[in-house]
């Protein structure tokens, strides 16, 4: 029952922690506006965490240059398991318009398993949403397998 | 009269040690003889004054000595004395443990110096001197004892002398100890040339009768050699340094023992020779100078950045606690000063053992240099954190439960007198004691904590001999903190007694009936010394509630998979490196002297104020000895 | 020490919240707004001027030999896109669209990728085809009127030419070559997909089609 | 057979009822609440009520780390268990709803020391993990606990010689003897001498609890929630419990020093009612529970939520100079008010 109960809160109550890579600020901001109160994710229990050691999600937004790619893998395995992956716009996902430029080390999926990617340039505040909630729901799945 | 054979424990308690001293300059070439000696001596000393116990403490005798049985004949004692009431008694025990447990330790600390037989001679005869002065019944031997462990206590300090500043601190000391000394020396003369004696039994009858110009100046005389032996403001920098450059063995004696001897001084001096605390005016000077003692040396301490400086200033903050109480001239404010001395002993040679077990392994007692020793020294750090949680009053350490009597009895008084300035004394009690804990919160984590810097990857914890020292030391503060109604009925009460019943200490020396007889109708009366607590605290009650909760919270914890935590297999591990914004970590440390800068920043003013008036000058020094003097005699003519 | 927002916070206590209540309630997306990309292979004339213009390089076209002749497939990666749509207003026949579905979250990264294929029958090769005007003849031929071809692709007029070779560097099929010096306009007919981008482009509209 | 009796009844006043058990619902309750209605005040809907116990929940089952430069692993480790367990205890000894479960062990002055307790179990388990951003934070922390130490100790002692000089005992520190002379008199806020000490102590519970305007030591957007940043997993989960319960001691330390005596009159609405007996005794019992618990929430509402919703972080040397000069200030009225006997 304790375990059921761990792996309900698991999925209501996912803490973000985000990495900028090389963003142009756009998809932050859209992050952001999704704790205002039009769209409220806090609703859904997420909150913004300080530190890796506190989230369970991380959002990438940038191509991952290449000075902020170890950063970024350290940040990202500081976070304790069961931990989610989210990748915010094309950038971290392909490079978008940076592709092939000489400081680009990205995607970030070469290095790391990303779980999930919220297409768009930038997003709407409603597709991090959603992209939100398909990685808690899959944050639960890794607590449940567990 | 009644010779029972304990009679004779004061004078050898005082005597084992300074045989001891003699007979190391004799053998101490020899390691296992000179720490055979040594140690016997502090512990037959210890073993005398705990035999004393019974009769003294419980049975409320006061013991007469009189060396070579030369009794007081024609009503003039002119022998040398000894007389040990509950008050000496309490001291002593203090002086005798606070020693024991340095020789412990001194064994293997003092292990890489060289000439270790010449710092058992002056160890001993140091022990020997405060000794002697506790115990002494009469003036000019107290005198004689104060000369003994200053001049002990000086070549002590400079002991290191390889170490930078040591000369200096022992030459600063020396000059305003001897101004101390001289100020004794001179008070015990005018006082004999009024009364012709020099007992103190005789003295205390004599005086109170016979107030005039020339015995109030020799009182602001001997007050003020008194403060400086216990350091209170104005003297306060000289401890500071002489802490700081001093081997932390010694440092435990000065702190824990020499200003003890200087409270003890002022005890004896105002409530018993002069018999004045009944004055609000004498209680004024008492409590404010502890008072300002308290609040000057903990935000003093604050600004330090060296470990045994910052516990120097806390040594003097803690003495202005016990200055404070003992001036309230009431029975719970005395018992809990002698309460806070005691802890006093206790906390602070802990906190000045764990010093010199970090000074011994890493090198320095910098604040700025050292970071995460409780990652190689995990038993120094339990025990440190034992010693700074009693300091800052944290429930259920003995410090809490001497602070806590501390400020019932001042509040207790404020109410009692209607005067609203021992409420300001309360409240600057209480600030000073979470001052202290923020001090100690800084070398928590400027030391022990935080990040353990490169050249002390190698640093071991200290031998066995040197941690059970402090975990003697450690023991005591729990047993002291968690029975504090053990150790007020059996220690501080017959002690306070012992204070406020100076006709039977007059009459134990001279005979009864003598301080009627001659002090007519101001005789004191003797009294019946109780109180009542207004405060409730069951620190037992507490620690097996605590226990319990703590118990419970672990089972759940375990049963939880708690403990099924992960560490580094691998060191190259980014997952656990510390989160540094992503960074690679690097050797990062947030301590030292400036950690509380918020508070700082509000007190600049005072803080720069304060730095500049401690120009580390002995000539300064000096003058402010000086205009103390000055000052206290010129309060006391008009006050007389 | 002043509190600004005292005033208010004590007033939206009591009011409605501005929340969109996004999962629950669904919202639509803004006039305009360029969402995922919807791709009609139907219209598409293989030109290639999308992937041209693409900034993110999110545009790739593959080929494929199959009987019917030549099975062209378009794919556009959402996850490498700015939605600039630049592509769709390059596109001259229209066969790319944005839509308003931001809807666009994959676990993996095919989920991204919208692509749609046709099969582009080989042209077929007429006997003679009409020669183009040639240069010289046309001063001769004075206003003789160019016709538009029949079969789709570009005829130039040269009368009105002025050689700026705009419609040579706009043809996303590389079928055109101007001489500015010698003043000649080829098509290469092979090449020409008759998307008539160089009639677009031309600053005289000289290019018929 | 009776030791058997009051040890369990002793368990049972450590675990279930002002123990843990209450602890854990209450504290985290009240968190939730706080959450709730500062996201009302902006405009938001806020997450559910139940949201912390979600919370603590999913950290109990996310991983420990122990960073390999933590300093010691055991005080890192038990820094929060002790932590919790000293806030629990604490919780005992304040009456919560009119009821102490052990009156005569501690008074208002120790509460005052206990109360550093599960701060400096925070300081040094923070200082443990070797963080520079702990460093950072145990700074603030430290600071923090210094400024709200002046006016708390001016408010403690106003209260203690306001009830004092009115019962005749010349002052009082011990809670049962507040409480009575509040049941007998009416509430202290009453008096108005004490309504600046009140309102001076509704100002220390931000800072003791750690809130707005008052973070500054767990500022997660600047030095990653200070002392917590290495913490993760259960124990993160147990400092994010122990904080929810130190709302509610603050709160029901406010409750029991100043708004105490509350329950007389709900028993006198209660017989006005028309009941009598047992029934009586047991519907105003749960009517003072219920209202004493509102009362706590309402101070939740007021000192934090409200308070969080319409103030920025203030910087550290701000923190100290408010407390220690407009706070000390008003309790400092109180006290001289007191001393005169106003």
């Amino acid at each position: 029952m304790f375990k059921k109960l761990i792996a309900e809160s698991m999925g209501k109550s996912p803490w973000l922690f985000h990495i900028n890579a090389g963003s142009c600020n756009g998809c932050d901001i859209e992050l952001v506006s999704v704790l205002t109160p039009r769209y409220d994710a806090e609703r859904l229990g997420f909150k913004l965490a300080g530190s890796p050691r506190h989230a369970d999600i991380v959002v990438v937004t940038g191509p991952v240059t290449t000075q902020s790619l170890p950063r970024v893998l350290r940040a990202i395995s500081q976070v304790p398991e069961p931990r989610c992956i989210v990748t915010m716009g094309s950038c971290p996902q392909s490079g978008n318009v940076f592709k092939g430029s000489y400081s680009v080390a990205g995607p970030l999926s070469k290095y790391v398993h990303v779980d999930v990617d919220v297409a768009g340039c930038a997003p709407k505040p409603q597709a991090v949403i959603d992209g939100l909630a398909l990685a808690t729901k899959i944050l639960k799945e890794k607590r449940e397998a567990k | 009269m009644m010779t029972s054979l304990y009679q004779h424990f004061p004078i050898f308690s005082i005597m084992v040690l300074f045989l001891g001293a003699f007979l190391i300059v004799l053998f101490g070439n020899v390691k296992p003889l000179r720490h055979a000696i040594a140690l016997l001596a502090v512990t037959a000393s210890l073993g005398f004054l705990i035999a004393l116990v019974k009769p003294v403490m419980l049975n409320g005798e006061i013991i007469a000595y009189w060396m070579g049985a030369r009794a007081p004949a024609g009503g003039y004692a002119i022998g040398i004395a000894l007389e040990v009431d509950a008050l000496s008694l309490f001291f002593g025990l203090l002086i005798a443990t606070a020693v024991f447990v340095s020789c412990v330790y001194s064994i293997q600390y003092m292990r890489f110096d060289d000439n270790v037989g010449q710092y058992y001679t002056l160890f001993l005869m140091l022990a020997g001197g405060v000794m002697g002065l506790v115990l002494s019944g009469d003036l000019f031997n107290m005198f004689i004892m104060v000369e003994i462990l200053t001049f002990a206590a000086v070549a002590l300090t400079a002991f290191r002398n390889t170490a930078k500043g040591a000369l200096e601190a022992a030459f600063k000391y020396l000059v305003v100890g001897c101004m101390g000394s001289t100020c004794i020396l001179t008070g015990t003369i005018m006082l004999y040339a009024q009364a012709h004696t020099l007992n103190f039994a005789q003295l205390s009858a004599f005086i109170p009768g016979h107030m005039n110009t020339a015995t109030v100046v020799a009182f602001a005389l001997l007050y003020i050699g008194f403060s400086t032996k216990a350091f209170i403001v104005p003297f306060h920098p000289l401890a500071a340094d002489a802490h700081g450059a001093a081997p932390a063995s010694i440092s435990v004696l000065i702190s824990g023992v020499l200003t003890k001897s200087g409270i003890y001084g002022i005890i004896r001096l105002s409530y018993f020779l002069f018999q004045t605390m009944n004055l609000g005016t004498m209680q004024f000077i008492l409590v404010f100078m502890g008072s300002v003692s308290m609040f000057v040396c903990v935000t003093m301490a604050l600004a330090q950045h060296d470990f045994k400086r910052l516990l120097a200033f806390h040594s003097i903050s803690q003495i202005g606690y016990v200055l404070t109480a003992v001036g309230l001239c009431t029975a719970m404010g005395v018992s809990s000063g002698l309460y806070h001395a005691m802890n006093h002993t206790l906390f602070k040679g802990l906190l000045f053992l764990a010093a010199g077990a970090v000074l011994q392994q890493t090198g320095t007692t910098d604040l700025g240099k050292l970071g995460g020793l409780s990652k190689k020294m995990p038993w120094t750090t339990a025990l440190f954190l034992v010693g700074a949680f009693s300091i800052s009053g944290i429930p259920p350490f003995n410090g809490f439960a001497s602070k806590w009597m501390v400020y019932q009895s001042i509040y207790y008084k404020a109410v009692e007198s209607g005067n609203i300035g021992f409420v300001f004394v309360t409240i600057i009690a209480l600030v000073t004691s979470v001052l202290t804990l923020a001090s100690f919160v800084k070398v928590s984590q400027s030391v022990f904590f935080g990040r353990l810097p490169k050249e002390y990857e190698n640093v071991t914890e200290v031998p066995w001999g040197m941690r059970l020292a402090m975990s003697l030391f450690a023991i005591l503060c729990v047993l002291t903190g968690l029975f504090p109604n053990v150790v007020t009925t059996y220690l501080t009460q017959p002690a306070a007694n012992a204070v406020f019943n100076v006709a039977n200490y007059i009459n134990a020396m001279l005979g009864s009936g003598y301080a009627e007889s001659v002090m007519g109708a101001a005789a004191p009366a003797a009294q019946a010394v109780t109180y009542v607590e207004v405060g409730l605290w069951q620190p037992v009650s507490w620690l097996l509630l605590l226990i319990i909760a703590l118990l419970a919270v672990t089972i759940v914890a375990i049963a939880g998979k708690y403990d099924s935590v992960s560490e580094s297999a691998a060191p190259a591990d980014s997952k656990y490196d510390l989160f540094f914004g992503g960074e690679e970590s690097v050797y990062s440390q947030v301590g030292g002297e400036d950690l509380f800068w918020g508070f700082k920043h509000n007190w600049r003013g005072y803080f720069n104020f304060m730095h500049e008036l401690h120009s580390g000058i002995v000539n300064d020094y000096a003058l402010w000895a000086v205009v103390a003097l000055a000052l206290v005699t010129l309060y006391m003519l008009i006050v007389f | 020490m002043d509190f600004p927002f005292v005033k208010e916070a004590v007033k939206q206590l009591f009011s409605k919240t501005s929340c969109a209540m996004y999962p629950a309630v669904p919202s639509e997306a803004a006039p305009h707004y360029r969402g995922r990309i919807v791709y009609h292979p139907e219209l598409c004339i293989n030109c290639g001027m999308c992937e041209r213009v693409c900034s993110g390089n999110a545009i790739t076209r593959s080929s494929e030999k199959v009987e019917e002749g030549e099975k062209i497939t378009m794919t556009f990666n959402l996850g490498s896109c700015t939605f600039c749509a630049t592509c769709a207003d390059f596109c001259s026949r229209h066969a790319i669209e944005f839509t308003g579905d931001y809807h666009m979250v994959a676990t993996k990264e095919e989920d991204l990728l919208v692509s749609g294929s046709f099969i582009k029958k080989p042209p077929v090769k007429k006997p003679a085809p009409p020669k183009p005007a040639a240069p010289a003849a046309a001063p001769a031929a004075g206003a003789a009127p160019v016709k538009p071809r029949d079969d789709g692709k570009p005829v130039n007029d040269p009368s009105k030419c002025v050689y700026c070779t705009l419609c040579a560097k706009k043809c996303p099929a590389g079928a055109l070559e101007v001489d500015r010096a010698a003043k000649t306009w080829t098509l290469d007919e092979d090449k020409c997909v008759g998307c008539g981008t160089c009639a677009e482009a031309c600053p005289k509209k000289c290019i018929l089609i | 057979m009776s030791i058997v009796m009051s040890a369990l009844q002793y368990l049972g006043y450590i675990l279930i009822f002002p123990g843990f058990l209450f602890c854990f619902l209450a504290g985290l309750l009240l968190c939730g609440i706080d959450r709730k209605l500062v996201a009302k005040m902006q405009k938001r809907v806020g997450p559910p009520i139940l949201q912390p116990f979600y919370d603590f929940f999913k950290l109990c089952g996310k991983e420990t780390i122990i960073p390999a430069a933590a300093s010691s692993k055991t005080v890192f480790l038990m820094a929060p268990l002790v932590g919790l367990a000293s806030l629990v205890v604490l919780q005992l000894f304040i009456p919560v709803f009119n009821f102490t479960a052990f009156s005569g062990m501690a008074d208002i002055i120790v509460i005052l020391y206990l109360l550093l307790i599960p701060a400096l179990a925070n300081i040094l388990g923070g200082a443990a993990s070797g963080s520079p951003y702990a460093g950072v934070g145990l700074s603030r922390e430290m600071v923090t606990i210094i400024a709200c130490e002046l006016p708390l100790v001016l408010v403690l002692l106003s209260v203690g010689k306001a009830v004092g000089s009115a019962t005749g005992e010349g002052l009082t520190f011990s809670f049962s003897s507040i409480m009575a002379y509040q049941a007998a008199h009416g509430s202290l806020i009453l008096k108005a001498s004490m309504i600046p000490a009140a309102v001076a102590m509704l100002m220390v519970i931000p800072g003791e609890t750690g809130s707005h305007p008052f973070d500054a030591a767990e500022a997660e957007t600047e030095i990653c929630e200070g002392l917590l940043a290495e913490y993760s997993g259960p124990p993160l989960g147990i400092f994010k419990l122990s904080h929810a319960i130190k709302m509610l001691t603050m709160t029901s330390l406010f409750v029991a020093l100043f708004l105490g005596g509350i329950g007389g009159g709900i028993e006198s609405l209660v017989a006005l009612a028309g009941l009598s007996g047992a029934a009586a005794g047991g519907v105003s019992v749960l009517l003072e529970a219920i209202v004493l618990f509102l009362l706590c929430v309402v101070l939740t509402v007021v000192c934090i939520s409200f308070v969080h919703a319409v103030t920025a972080r203030l910087k550290i040397e701000q923190i100290f100079k408010f407390y220690w000069t407009v706070a000390s200030g008003l309790a400092l009225i109180s006290l001289v008010l007191a001393w005169y006997g106003l």
